[in-house]
């Protein structure tokens, strides 16, 4: 069994408002120093399954086909025995 | 001529679209469920707005994976016309039927409201109604409509043609004030190379009767038509 | 049984001691549980109940009252309607609070056999300028967009008011209008021995049961987390669930239906046993559900969203089961109706509720003590002469314009999907809005109104006053006022202030309706709206509904062309009161709440709703907060496409600022072609009514002058500038 | 300076809609074994600041204010020095 984290963003070449936007709302409340803020998706799922490289493949399949849409997103992940 | 209305779980247009086309175009028109996995001798799909699996994923994302999908890209790869509205525009990216992809409006809002698109090219089966450079006044509803393509991408549609409506203004100018969601360059709506499959975020079966305020959305419909009884 | 139990879930020593009688033993806890929550205000209305009995239930039109949602017959059609809070998750989780809101009303309109076709929302909050109040609303907003324009029901209308007295506690309140044939409406009642009961829709898990957490320490396991009471809509599966339910509606084999809204099982069970004479058999094992391990109380009181309760046919379980999983719905068969009158559930076997619904579903009722707050008497006598009469009168305009009660709430409803349908025809920005019934030439009209310092200040004239806004602003849409629901939004019932407001503002209700000729149909109390700094203004939030005859001879309240006349129907009276004026400007919430003579209010709203009928006006709109000036900004700058001005001179001996700002009831201005004045004049000498002709619609700036002295003017671009974007500036703010 | 990751989803308790479905989307593709899916936030964000312990306090303190309703929701981050 392994538990799996998915971290899917927004390609760093496609604007990201919402950042934009957590970025200032953040500011506004007195923080300073933030840099560069974006926002993404976190997919963490549980799989069933025996061989860790088997799964990991698994996960790039289901990030390519469903979860994300390399037009505009990229992904990475985590991937843990439990 | 025959249309189709594709229902997916979450769609929420196609009952309005099936109105349309049945009640206005007055041409013959049948739902078909999304589980399906042969078409009926359709002349037009239409692609309807809404929120297909709740757009929980990204929008389109899931839709584009049910059963009748690979029957609506075959229909497209035969030539048949298809049309994607708001939603079904972005399932037609998904699918890969049309290309680029939507990004979240850039004011993170959803909007609906009336807009103004220039028809930028009527020489097209889906606006032969139209005049080129012709102003309709067609409304929006949507939170994901800011169409983003990389560079050669847009380069390829513009020398192809296949722009069709810009946002712009009440008196045609095409500028970021009359854009209503960041869209690349204004885009509204697509169509394929072939020409065959028309994307468009406005919803032209919202403004096809005169009691809702306008009637250019049943030009392009009417341009479906007349495509059609012309061949 | 300890004490501590049983008053941690909401019950009194006398009420526990009343359910030992009714038992002769001790409940089990799920019986303990459910009791708490059948007894409770939310689903008993224990408090209420006695009040809005009183309520008027004949009309225009014949009514359908007493199941979740009620309505009216119009032609072949029911249109049924109701509107609901959702007060309190959206003060702790503002977009999850309101979507469920949302959701919920939709469910009750859809269970009674109705296809949802518009929503409305009314909402208070604190002011804009504080970040809290900021973030809960856009997180209201929010949630209200995401659920209703992900079903697919547009969101036509509503209102949005501001006032520092609602920051520690909003108010959401949605409504919801369906339509069906009159012969297809679904009652919310179980019937017919032997008839089965399914579940259908979403698992049911631990959702808002913290309340009943104490049930677990006591009884069961200690330390267990409390459970949050706010709950995830699913927008989604409720559309899937709106089609599946329509569909399974059609086949005849559904005997009754109704949502798990508030106290889920527990409420659909023993109410639905109760309204139909019967009872309930339940094996809790075959309730799907979402989490393990959960206790049958957990069961019987989780608010899981998205699930309703259905009585079906004997033999056609598998016909009405194949519909639901058609849209990938849950649907399971957990029991059967029986004649004993009963609610028995059993777990695993073990029988662990054995109630007589009536028990349960036919709360105590109880008398309150009332008393009028000594404050008011302080507050009523407001000093006219010692209000500051102000020199400029542009300044002031252009600061009510943009204060966030009277400015553009397009930054709201445009994220609204207003349009899907189909069937809007006039969309927000106008009185109220107007749906096309498709297939014939009829049209609803809907609007929602409440001005709750008016309430505060004189509940009984304040609710008066409500509904008589909510008539006029249908009527200046064309329509006719048919019916209402309402949304009784007070403090804490306990204390006699609050209570002697809501009595006050019952029967002031009533007090219109009967003069209206209008019946309450359907409506929801919400008690207990209070934060550590006090109660909120009394708001009886009224959402009114008025039929079109003819669809092509409705009315908006933008002015159309240049040099029409602008003609106002009604009197100014020297009040400034209770106004929006005296709170902006001079930050006074005092004085006597406007007058209101029902009789010219109804004579004033018979004469316009002819005039558009006849075709005769252009444009009508009525004088509410910000009084007349306001009212003819607004008509002047309506269509952002066309914006106009307006040359108005008025002639009046009483007080400038009264004469522009003051709140008179009963005005409504109309805009015509200067060929019909004389007909118009007719008209209006016929019902007697007050007409004034106080200018022209132009094309330049807008200009007012009084007793021939110019005191406002300024280009329509100010004004429009003023008002349109007031909204969004001050909800970005930080952004 | 520093570079933070915060993951943001929903309580355990919390019915998640959103992961529901994504969960039977890519079961239909026909991935099986998949025993649980959540949907959550992912916001990356670079700190220009000095102290880590100092930095960590900040980004709790922005969770608690803003970015994470604590009703239904709950976080963790990571934080690296780059
Ligand atoms: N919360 C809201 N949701 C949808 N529409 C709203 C909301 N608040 C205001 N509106 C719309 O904005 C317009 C102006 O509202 P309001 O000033 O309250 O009108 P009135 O004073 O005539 O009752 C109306 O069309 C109303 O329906
Ligand atoms: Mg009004």
């Amino acid at each position: 069994m392994f538990e799996v984290e998915i971290y899917i963003s927004l390609k760093k070449t496609v604007a990201d408002p919402q950042g934009l936007t957590v970025k200032h709302a953040i500011e506004s409340l007195g923080y300073q120093g933030i840099n560069d803020l974006r926002m993404g998706k976190l997919v963490r799922l549980q799989l069933n399954l025996k061989d860790k490289k088997y799964a990991e493949n698994k996960v790039n399949e289901m990030c390519k086909k469903l979860l994300v849409n390399p037009i505009i997103e990229e992904y990475s992940f985590q991937i843990k025995e439990i | 001529m025959k249309f189709g209305v594709i229902v997916f779980p979450g769609s929420n247009c196609d009952q309005d679209c099936f109105y349309v086309v049945k009640d206005v175009l007055q041409q013959p028109v049948e739902y078909v469920w999304h589980k399906e996995t042969h078409l009926n001798n359709f002349d037009c799909l239409i692609i309807p707005g809404g929120f297909s699996y709740g757009d929980y994923l990204r929008t389109g994302a899931i839709a584009r994976f049910a059963p009748i999908m690979k029957e609506v890209i075959n229909f497209a790869n035969r030539g048949r016309f298809v049309i994607g509205i708001c939603n079904g525009f972005q399932i037609l990216l998904e699918a890969g039927l049309l290309p680029g992809a939507m990004l979240r409006n850039v004011g993170l809002h959803f909007i609906c409201k009336h807009v103004y698109l220039k028809v930028r090219n009527d020489k097209t089966s889906f606006t032969n109604q139209c005049y080129k450079n012709q102003i309709l006044n067609i409304p929006i509803a949507h939170n994901e409509g800011n169409y983003y393509i990389d560079e050669s991408g847009l380069s390829e549609l513009h020398n192809n043609n296949q722009i069709i409506f810009q946002y712009c203004d009440r008196d045609g100018l095409i500028n970021k004030y009359a854009n209503p969601n960041g869209a690349l360059d204004n885009i509204a709506g697509i169509i394929n190379r072939a020409g065959n499959v028309l994307g468009m975020m406005p919803h032209p079966e919202r403004s096809s009767e005169s009691e809702l305020g306008s009637t250019d959305g049943l030009l392009i419909f009417k341009s479906i038509l007349e495509t059609f009884n012309k061949r | 049984m300890k004490k501590e139990v049983y008053r941690s879930l909401g019950l009194s020593d006398s009420e526990y001691k009343h359910i030992l009688e009714l038992l002769g033993r001790k409940p089990s806890p799920t019986e303990l549980a459910m009791f708490s929550v059948e007894w409770s205000e939310h689903c008993g209305y224990p408090r209420s109940r006695g009040y809005l009995k009183l309520l008027p239930k004949k009309g225009k039109y014949k009514t359908l009252i007493g199941e979740d949602a009620g309505g009216i017959i119009v032609d072949d059609l029911a249109i049924i309607f109701k509107m609901e809070s959702h007060n309190h998750p959206s003060q702790v989780e503002p977009k999850q609070g309101a979507a469920t809101g949302v959701g919920g009303i939709i469910r009750d309109i859809f269970t009674s056999g109705a296809r949802p076709i518009a929503c409305l929302d009314s909402l208070r909050f604190g002011m804009p300028d504080n970040p809290q109040n900021r973030y809960i609303i856009k997180g209201v907003i929010d949630g209200i967009q995401h659920y209703g324009n992900c079903v697919g029901v547009p969101t036509v209308g509503g209102e949005v008011y501001f006032d520092e007295n609602y920051a520690g506690n909003c108010l959401v309140n949605a409504m919801c209008i369906g339509v069906c044939s009159k012969d297809k409406i679904a009652r919310a009642r179980a019937q017919g021995i032997g008839n089965s009961i399914m579940y259908v829709g979403s698992t049911t898990g631990r959702d808002g049961i913290g309340g009943c957490s104490v049930l677990a320490s006591a009884e069961f396991k200690e330390g267990e987390e409390k459970r949050p009471t706010v709950q995830i809509g699913d927008p989604f599966m409720e559309k899937c669930l709106i089609e599946a339910t329509l569909e399974a509606l059609e086949t005849g084999y559904i005997i009754g239906i109704k949502d798990m809204g508030a106290a889920g099982l527990t409420c659909s069970t023993s109410e639905m046993a109760f309204a139909g004479g019967v009872g309930i058999d339940v094996e809790l094992e075959k309730v799907p559900r979402r989490e393990p391990n959960m206790e049958p109380w957990e069961v019987m009181m989780s608010e899981s969203q998205e699930r309703m309760l259905v009585c079906i046919k004997a033999g056609k379980e598998k016909e009405i089961e194949k519909i639901f999983t058609k849209w990938d719905l849950n649907a399971a068969v957990i029991g059967k109706v029986t004649d004993n009158g009963i609610v028995r559930i059993r777990d695993k076997g073990k029988i662990v509720c054995e109630v007589p619904s009536k028990d349960l579903a036919d709360a105590p009722l109880y008398n309150m003590p009332y008393k009028k707050p000594k404050y008011l008497e302080k507050l009523e006598k407001l000093n006219y002469k010692a209000i500051k009469i102000p020199k400029d009168y542009n300044q002031i305009l252009l600061e009510l314009l943009s204060s966030p009660t009277i400015c553009n709430k397009a930054y709201v409803y445009e994220q609204y999907d207003h349009m899907v349908q189909a069937n809007t025809v006039v969309m927000p920005g106008s009185d109220a809005a107007v749906l096309r019934i498709k297939g014939t030439k009829k049209a609803i009209s809907a609007t929602t109104d409440c001005n709750s310092r008016y309430c505060f200040l004189n509940p009984k004239l304040g609710a008066q006053i409500a509904i008589a806004e909510a008539a006029r602003n249908l009527v200046c849409s064309g329509a006719d006022p048919a019916a209402i629901t309402d949304c009784l939004n007070f403090g804490n019932p306990e204390k006699p202030d609050r209570y002697w407001h809501f009595k006050n503002c019952i029967e002031g209700i009533i007090k219109a309706c009967k003069s209206f000729n209008i019946p309450v149909v359907s409506g929801n109390v919400s008690f207990y709206n209070e934060s550590p700094k006090g109660a909120i203004y009394p708001t009886p939030g009224i959402g009114m509904i008025g039929i079109i005859k003819d669809i092509n001879k409705h009315c908006t309240q933008g002015f159309k062309n240049k040099d029409n006349a602008v003609i106002l129907l009604g009197k100014t009276l020297d009040e400034l009161g209770a106004s929006e004026y005296l709170k902006v400007i001079h930050k006074k919430t005092a004085g006597g709440v406007p007058r209101l003579n029902l009789d010219l209010e109804k004579r004033v709203q018979k004469t316009v709703l002819e005039l558009i009928e006849k075709g005769l006006v252009n444009s009508a709109h009525d004088c509410s907060e910000g009084g007349l000036a306001i009212a003819i900004v607004e008509s002047c700058i309506s269509n952002k496409e066309c914006l106009l001005g307006a040359e108005i001179s008025l002639y009046s001996r009483i007080r400038p600022d009264a004469l522009l700002f003051g709140e008179s009831q009963s005005r409504i201005v109309i805009s015509c072609d200067v060929k019909n004045i004389e007909k118009i004049r007719k008209i209006a000498r016929k019902t007697e009514i007050p007409l004034e002709i106080i200018g022209k619609v132009s094309n330049n700036s807008f200009k007012v002058s009084i007793n021939s002295k110019i005191v406002i003017n300024l280009s329509k671009e100010v004004i429009n500038n003023a008002w349109r974007d007031s909204l969004t500036k001050n909800l970005t703010k930080g952004d």
